[in-house]
């Protein structure tokens, strides 16, 4: 029948949260409305796949052409050109030029958005990098050598727009069209928008022109289904039974529990640029102590923790052995030479001239309940054992946000990702400055010197010895400690094939293909 | 006639009255909206890179800048537009939103409602005429059952059981069938907006979408009317015109429906009234639940991630709501009973 | 079938019983009763005797929890015992109906009294909405509501007591029934308007030689509209006779006693004999001291008005207590007897005029600062209802001692002391006062009003139709207990009342009150025998009179 | 007096065996939460995570949860909490309530306009939403949860006791206690309340069940009681999203007490009001 056929060529998909906007930039933009512009926009360029442990990752080293046909990096680094597609074409059907890109590159780094502190990173800052040479020819230039320039260019932000189209929707006091592109397209992609309610479902449908899949396919499915569903429970549910083909966002459980039952694929992915930690403001007393971070560093139950909280599904970071005290690698994160041990942290607790213990706070979000309740619940316990008094506090997401922000909380546990995962990265935007996202507050010259340096250190081996000396000096300081990388569950029907862990840690629905 | 003018004017005289009700909700929200410690500008401003910078530039343009008493003004302004503001959830002008969801809350609501009122008086009705028997007793049992359950786990338990176990309801996904074509928008309500499309399989879609969850409401709320129906069926049923009616001969059924229920129905409506209005903010469970695109959810998303505008927005929808439903409650008693209008 | 001079209705050996919580109740043990066709058959008796709950035996509507035991009613040549629920329904309306106390309630608040009388007809009858329409307007019409085809669409609420009293004996004649069973028909109404009723209701079943059980406590209004009367005492007949020689010639002791309660137009206190057992001589009559002149008297109200928006309730009434008297204020309802009585007492405040107690202007003192002043004491009030006007959560002793704590200042066995003698004083026995307001009889409870007013030892004693919701042998006892009080303290009264045969009897003065202006002032005897005013000539005329032989 | 009190209650327990059941129930509630904890063996905090997830045993009656935790243990523990935030969030707003709408429904005029007004902001609310506001603004401590709860209860409170206080304030009895000398917030306090605590009482038994629910279902929204504090609402929310995994017992015994619970104030209300009734009194 008609409906068994469309049923077959579609992709049902439901998320916790709903897409909010079209436009990936648009500050408050959820995860899912980033997964949806990868298929409805274009990038000069985009990440390559490897297998990791027999499953499919994202490969932040090899970068290929998405919009561009091919790119040369100069040989000083301060150069990048673009050779552009000739068959791309917009949704409307006019062609892609160079003109576009440097519109929305400049749209990019100018427009108040998200874009321009991610583009940052990349030494991407102002429209006079960016150059057309000819309708397909493209260039970039750097102030400095920068390896994050070009990864840069394939995150979810730097879409490249049809100008002409969004130009004529622009107005004086928004020129670069961000009220319109809210509820509108203006892309290359692989889907085109059917129908749109923010915040509820999208429907995509496939863009017949887009041939730019591996092997210059097009996307699989005709249509996309995009659903908002927030009980999780009820999303286990849904592919349970068929009526949702790939889910993602499970609870430990339901995730552990389809698997078990076998009928379903799962493929479980550590989402190996996603970290876990539990963290101490090191400005506020009594965690401006290291002793007191060390003692409860070893307080904390992390077995019963991971089983508990996470049913075992995840990378754990904690119950290393390092040699002499040094770290053994200089990639980040790396497993902790931490574990249980009472005794050691009430040892750090005298050291610390607190053998009595303390009271304090452990906080965590209600959109982290899920894990963090019970982890704060065995945390309560276990510090209580060594005399330290907790109590829990569970704050609204916004609350937490600005608490943080405010550096107000003592101790609490959060997780980070970064979408480009490099040492240096991780050190440069976690812990340094007085920013929201240097939780532990640590403010160490020497690990900030250190960090900054790595950034521009063209060498492999001098930049690995960095990052060594950087995992042991985090070790030393303790400014807070990681506990594990949480498994990506992506749970779907047995057919469909193809899925890869992505640095925004959805699905591309480009990837996905069906038996 | 004048019993109409006389309906007309009372229906005024409530709505004059309820304009202060509503300011104070107003500026009520508003204030305990900005004393929660949740700063939206630090929640929205999540990038990874996001500087104090952007964080002061998001409060700039959500005029977070400016002195509260100020701020309370431009938004009074605002709302004498009529712009209330836009989400930052879902980068709407919140009226937008408001509008798309709100006929979604509002025909869950109501088939919750005559789901619950459609079973409620017959069966207080019933436990009346049976009063103290083993019936009556059941009928209270049973009612009360219903209530002392909360609806997010009778929700999850009907999903589990008739969606998930047996499969007999649809997936739990919204008002309808994603793979159902939507009828043309006019009223908002699906089961009616079908009716008008003539589209009788879109309706049965519809209709069995809303069942669970209008049943898992309904369950909730059949007690108070239930109760209330018994109740004053008890009282009317003991009154001397009931008695009168009797005397005079006339047939049971009569005597049941044409007197005594027409008597206790004004006590109910009363009761259905307010039933309706916490209905209305308490659904917020039932739309988590069963993914129901309504204005509650919404509201609570919005509340968690400190979203100002939608949630002033949802209040002062719903306390419009309550003043409206009040003022049909009073008209309708008004109607259904002739003494009212004499004052 | 039935013979022609058999009776239409026989009660035989009548027996009800209602299942409660303390068991079983026997309301009504062997009542034997009949009526002729065309003829009205009085049932008079005290409160609880039984009588309604044999007219509601008779139309088998009696609650659920009661149960015919024993007995036959014998109507039109069947046992309404025995008959199935739907020939009840088919005699319902068609040959027996019956008219209720409350006329107001006996009406459904949200339909028309038009259709209401419509339902009644086409319960019975085949006919149209618009022909039973035109009946219901006849109907109205021979029940003499004014402009029929008007009030035939109007609520009950819309319409007077009398007006709906109406309206109901419409409904009940409507299908013509051979029996009419009214049961207290015109309690709650006033007097001029229970003589238009009562006199309808009269001139109606004689036009249609419907037979009548008129049911009542009020022995002279049975005396005036019924052929036979029978006595009923605790669920028996105890006696059945005529009028005339009941009153004249009461054989059972019961009997006796109830005409010897019923005031008269030329009874005194005194002649009261409810019950020998409690008859205690009164003390004698003070001799009237002429006050010495120049002395105000205890109370002088001055040009007193009260208004509520627009219309004046109380408008420019002038009167005088002297200490010591008792002075009657009469008129019918809604004159604003009740509003002069608590302006009196300071429970409210008047719109303009003065009140001097004692020559001491306590007019200007606002009612809601008058509970501090010294003269609150002074001036106690007895309320109409005596069951309302008890805290439902103290007993009879908190009740009495409430004032006596607040004003009084007692406390402790002083405090006993004298609500025990105040107790002894009206009569109200020491064991009843740890009782609460619902575990008391009506008397009872007036009688724990009254000392609650006395307590203090007041000097102006308003009595606000303290005995309008008695039964004659109660109220018997509690006149005679005020009457009592008055000689031996030298109370004065303000004595409201709409019976005016008890004003008669217990005030020396009377004052007539229409519409909040005194239309007539006099000595009692004087003013009832000869009556200077059409208003007071009406209300005279309107008492129902028992001839005296 | 008392033997006549008692023979009524008596009375309205035999005539009503719901209630009687209702009221035994309640009564065993109540003491459970006295001196469950001291009976049962398992502590209801520590973690036992080898443990965790086992369905009911011999040893964990009503099984363990994801931490190892007997829910037995919690389940009885919780009782004492969830108790202490249903009755204190109901004295409170009853007796707050009780108060201002007695006051208002004697004074009338323009207080009592003033305070309607009030109400009717506070009416207007989407009681709910205003709950978890406040419980987002003030933290979500047992006090404020308690709070919160008490706030959204007071409006009918405010009303009821209005009104109630309203049809008896021209009563005879009240205006023999002005004739008696009495002051008015004496009236107001020992004549007026005392009279309509009765037919308050049946709003409380409903109230409390209601309280319950409405701790719960903040729980569920993640605005509940604290972890690790056992708490029927919280065991349930958590409980409610192990269903389709098969661990119904984490769900099906916290909320077959709650579920007991909230039915047995309901069905001990109706009694209530027949106890209390003083029309139902010989
Ligand atoms: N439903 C009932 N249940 C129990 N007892 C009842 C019921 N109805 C009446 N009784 C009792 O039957 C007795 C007779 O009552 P009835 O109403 O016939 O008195 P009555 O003579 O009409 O008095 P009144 O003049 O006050 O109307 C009373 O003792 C009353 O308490
Ligand atoms: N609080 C009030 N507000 C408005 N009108 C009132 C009020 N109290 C009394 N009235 C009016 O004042 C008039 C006199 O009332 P009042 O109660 O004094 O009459 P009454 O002579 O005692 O009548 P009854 O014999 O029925 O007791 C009536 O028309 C009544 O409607
Ligand atoms: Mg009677
Ligand atoms: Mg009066």
């Amino acid at each position: 029948s008609a409906f068994a056929q469309t049923r077959a060529e579609t992709l049902r998909y439901v998320t916790g949260a709903g897409i909010n906007t079209l436009d990936p930039t648009m500050p408050g933009s959820t995860r899912e409305a980033f997964a949806l512009s990868l298929s409805t926009y274009d990038r000069l360029v985009s990440f390559g796949r490897k297998q990791l442990n027999g499953k499919w990752v994202f490969d932040l080293d090899a970068i290929r052409g998405e919009l561009a046909e091919s790119y040369e990096v100069s040989p000083d680094g301060l150069k990048i050109t673009f050779k552009l597609r000739k068959d791309a074409k917009f949704h409307d059907g006019s062609p892609v030029t160079a003109e576009d890109v440097k519109w929305s590159l400049d749209r990019a780094v100018t427009a108040n958005s998200l874009a321009k502190a991610q583009l940052l990173t990349g030494s991407l800052t102002s429209p006079d990098q960016f150059k057309v040479i000819d309708p397909y020819t493209f260039e970039v230039t750097l102030p400095k050598p920068d390896k994050l320039a070009l990864p840069n260019l394939a995150t979810v932000y730097p879409i490249i727009i049809n100008s002409k189209l969004a130009k004529s929707k622009a107005t004086a006091e928004d020129p670069w069209a961000q009220q319109w592109m809210k509820e509108n397209t203006a892309g290359s992609g692989a889907y085109t928008i059917e129908t749109f309610k923010a915040g509820e479902q999208a429907i995509a449908k496939r863009n017949e022109d887009w041939k730019r899949g591996p092997n210059g396919q097009q996307a699989h499915f005709k249509r996309i289904i995009l659903q908002s569903v927030p009980e999780a429970a009820t999303r286990a549910n849904l592919v349970e039974r068929g009526d949702a083909d790939i889910v993602i966002d499970l609870q430990p459980t339901d995730a552990a529990a389809l698997e078990a039952k076998g009928k379903l694929k799962v493929i479980s992915t550590p989402q190996y640029n996603a970290i876990t930690f539990v963290s101490f403001n090191n400005k506020i007393p009594p965690f401006d102590n290291p002793n007191v971070r060390k003692a409860i560093a070893y307080a904390i139950p992390y077995e019963d923790i991971f089983k508990a909280a996470l049913f075992g599904r995840g990378a754990p970071l904690y119950g290393a052995t390092w040699a002499d005290g040094k770290a053994p690698a200089g990639t980040f994160p790396i497993p902790q030479p931490v574990k249980l041990d009472l005794a050691k942290a009430k040892e750090y607790l005298a050291a610390a001239g607190m053998p009595d213990g303390f009271s304090t706070t452990f906080s965590f979000n209600v959109g982290q309940a899920g894990t963090a309740e019970p982890m704060a619940a065995l945390i309560k316990e276990s510090l209580g054992k060594i005399g330290i008094k907790v109590e829990i506090q569970k704050m609204p997401d916004a609350q937490m946000s600005t608490a943080i922000n405010e550096k107000k909380l003592p101790f609490f546990t959060e997780g980070i990702v970064a979408w480009l995962p490099s040492m240096d990265y991780f050190y440069r935007n976690f812990y340094i400055g007085a920013i929201r996202w240097n939780y532990s507050s640590i403010d160490d010259p020497k690990l900030t010197e250190l960090a900054q340096a790595a950034r521009f250190e063209p060498d492999k081996t001098k930049y690995e010895a960095m990052g060594r000396e950087l995992n042991t000096m985090h070790f030393e300081l303790m400014p807070q400690i990681p506990l594990w990388q949480p498994s990506q569950d992506a749970v779907m029907a047995p057919n469909i094939e193809g899925y890869t862990y992505q640095f925004h840690r959805q699905v591309d629905y480009r990837d996905l293909s069906c038996k | 006639m004048s019993g109409l003018g006389h309906t007309a004017k009372r229906a005024g005289q409530r709505l004059v009255t309820s304009l202060p009700a509503l300011f104070g909700v107003l500026v009520f929200t508003f204030v305990l909206m900005r004393v929660l410690p949740g700063d939206p500008a630090v929640f929205f401003a999540s990038g990874p890179n996001s500087s104090q910078e952007d964080i002061e530039m998001i409060r700039r343009q959500m005029g977070l800048d400016k002195p509260l008493p100020t701020q309370l003004v431009l938004y009074l302004y605002d709302i004498g537009r009529g712009n209330l503001g836009r989400s930052l959830i879902t980068g709407q002008p919140v009226l937008s939103d408001l509008r798309e969801r709100l006929p979604a809350s509002l025909e869950l609501t109501f088939a919750a409602l005559i789901l619950a009122l459609g079973a409620a008086i017959p069966l207080g009705v019933f436990a009346a005429l049976r009063a103290n028997s083993l019936i009556d007793h059941a009928v209270r049992f049973f009612c009360s059952l219903g209530v002392c359950v909360p609806t997010f786990v009778s929700g999850l338990l009907l999903i589990y059981a008739f969606y998930y176990l047996w499969g007999i309801a649809p997936d739990p996904t919204g008002r309808i069938d994603i793979f159902t074509s939507q009828p043309t928008r006019v009223t908002g309500f699906l089961l009616i907006d079908y009716l008008i499309a003539g589209d009788l399989d879109g309706w049965a879609a519809a209709f069995r979408q809303i069942l669970l969850p209008a049943i898992t409401m309904a369950l909730f709320v059949m007690a108070p009317l239930a109760r209330m129906t018994r109740a004053a069926m008890l009282a009317s049923l003991g009154s001397d015109f009931v008695r009168t009616a009797r005397s005079i001969g006339l047939s049971d059924w009569r005597v049941i429906v044409v007197y005594a229920l027409r008597n206790a129905i004004l006590p109910v409506l009363t009761i259905t009234g307010i039933v309706f209005s916490t209905m209305l903010g308490a659904n917020v469970l039932v739309e988590k639940v069963f993914s129901w695109p309504g204005v509650a959810s919404y509201a609570l998303d919005a509340l968690l991630a400190s979203d100002y505008a939608p949630v002033q927005g949802f209040v002062l929808l719903m306390a419009s709501i309550f003043v409206l439903v009040n003022l049909v409650v009073d008209v309708l008693y008004g109607m259904a009973d002739p003494r009212v209008t004499v004052e | 079938m039935t013979a022609p001079d058999a009776p239409l209705l026989a009660v035989e050996d009548l027996h009800v019983t209602f299942t409660t919580r303390r068991g079983l109740v026997e309301a009504v043990r062997g009542v034997n009763l009949s009526v002729a066709p065309g003829r009205t058959l009085g049932i008079v008796g005290e409160s609880g005797s039984g009588k309604t709950v044999t007219a509601y035996a008779i139309t088998r509507l009696l609650d659920s929890s009661g149960r015919i035991t024993k007995g036959r009613i014998q109507f039109q040549g069947m046992d309404l015992v025995q008959a199935p629920t739907r020939t009840m329904r088919a005699l319902h309306g068609a040959a027996i109906s019956m008219i209720f106390q409350n006329p107001r309630a006996a009406l459904n608040p949200v339909r028309t009294v038009g259709l209401q009388i419509a339902d009644a007809l086409r319960a019975h009858r085949t006919m149209t909405a618009a022909q039973a329409r035109k009946r219901a307007i006849e109907l109205l019409d021979e029940v003499r509501i004014r402009e029929p085809e008007k009030r035939i669409d109007a609520y009950p609420h819309e319409l007077s007591g009398g007006m709906c009293q109406r309206v109901v004996i419409a409904m009940a004649i409507a299908c013509e029934p051979a029996l009419l069973i009214a049961d207290e028909p015109t309690t709650g109404l006033d007097v001029t308007t229970q003589k238009t009723v009562m006199d309808l209701v009269a001139r109606i079943t004689a036009e249609r030689n419907m037979s009548v059980l008129l049911i009542t406590h009020d022995l002279g209004l049975a005396a005036k509209y019924c052929q036979d009367i029978v006595v009923m005492e605790q669920g028996h007949v105890v006696e059945r006779a005529p009028p005339l020689r009941l009153f004249s010639d009461p054989q059972h002791a019961y009997t006796r006693r109830l005409v010897a309660a019923s005031p008269t137009a030329t009874s005194r206190v005194e002649d009261l004999v409810p019950d020998a057992s409690l008859a205690v001589p009164l003390p004698p009559l003070r001799p009237k001291t002429k006050p010495a002149p120049g002395t105000a008297p205890l109370l002088e109200v001055q040009n007193l008005v009260k208004r509520y928006g627009e219309t004046a309730a109380v408008d420019g009434v002038s009167l005088t207590i002297a200490a010591g008297e008792s002075v009657g204020l009469v008129g019918e309802s809604g004159s604003g007897k009740s509003t002069i009585s608590r302006m009196i007492c300071r429970l409210i405040d008047p719109t303009g005029g003065d009140i001097l107690f004692d020559g001491e202007a306590i007019g200007s003192i606002a009612a809601r600062e008058f509970h501090r002043s010294p003269l609150r004491r002074e001036i106690q009030i007895v309320f109409q209802d005596p069951h309302e006007s008890l805290n439902p959560r103290f007993s009879a002793f908190d009740s009495i001692a409430h004032p006596l704590r607040r004003l009084g200042g007692l406390a402790g066995d002083a405090l006993k002391a004298r609500v025990e003698d105040c107790a002894k004083k009206v009569g109200l026995p020491l064991d009843l006062l740890d009782r609460f307001p619902h575990q008391l009889s009506g008397g009872q409870k007036a009688r724990v009003g009254i000392a609650r007013a006395i307590s203090v030892g007041p000097r102006l004693l308003v009595l606000d139709e303290p005995t309008a919701a008695l039964d004659v042998s109660i109220q018997a006892v509690t006149l005679q207990l005020l009457e009592r009080l008055r000689r031996e303290e030298n109370l004065a009264f303000l004595f409201v009342s709409h019976d005016l045969n008890v004003v008669r009897m217990m005030c020396e003065r009377t004052i007539v009150l229409q519409n909040g202006r005194i239309v007539e002032e006099g000595q009692s005897r004087a003013l009832f025998d000869a009556p200077a005013t059409d208003y007071t000539r009406e209300l005279v005329a309107a008492i129902p009179m028992r001839e005296v032989a | 007096m008392i033997a006549a009190q008692a023979r009524h209650v008596g009375w309205v327990l035999r005539s009503n065996p719901i209630t009687a059941v209702a009221a035994v129930a309640a009564t065993l509630l109540c003491f459970i939460a006295l001196i469950g904890p001291s009976i049962v063996s398992y502590d209801p905090i520590a973690s036992d995570v080898a443990s965790a997830l086992q369905p009911p045993s011999a040893a964990h009656w009503a099984g363990t949860d994801q931490l190892g935790r007997d829910v037995l243990a919690r389940i009885v523990y919780a009782a004492r909490l969830d108790l202490a935030i249903a009755a204190s969030a109901v004295f409170l707003s009853f007796i707050v309530g009780a108060l201002i709408g007695s006051v208002c429904g004697y004074a009338g005029g323009r207080i009592d306009r003033f305070v309607g007004r009030l109400v009717d902001v506070l009416m207007a609310f989407p009681l709910f939403v205003l709950a978890m506001a406040m419980v987002v603004a003030l933290g979500n401590r047992v006090e404020n949860i308690v709070i919160a709860t008490a706030i959204i209860n007071l409006p009918f409170y405010i009303r009821f006791a209005r009104a109630e206080v309203n049809v008896r304030r021209d009563a005879g009895w009240v205006e023999a206690a002005r004739a008696g000398g009495e002051g008015h917030l004496a009236i107001v306090l020992r004549f007026l309340l005392p009279n309509v605590l009765p037919a308050m009482a049946v709003q409380i038994s409903l109230n409390l069940g209601w309280a319950i629910l409405n701790a719960a279902g903040l729980s569920f929204i993640g605005l509940g009681v604290k972890a690790p504090t056992p708490e029927w609402g919280i065991m349930v929310a958590e409980g409610a999203r192990f269903i389709s995994t098969g661990k119904w017992w984490l769900v099906a015994f916290p909320g077959l007490a709650l579920m007991l619970t909230v039915l047995c104030f309901n069905l001990l209300g109706d009694g209530l009001r027949d106890i209390l009734d003083p029309r139902m009194r010989t």
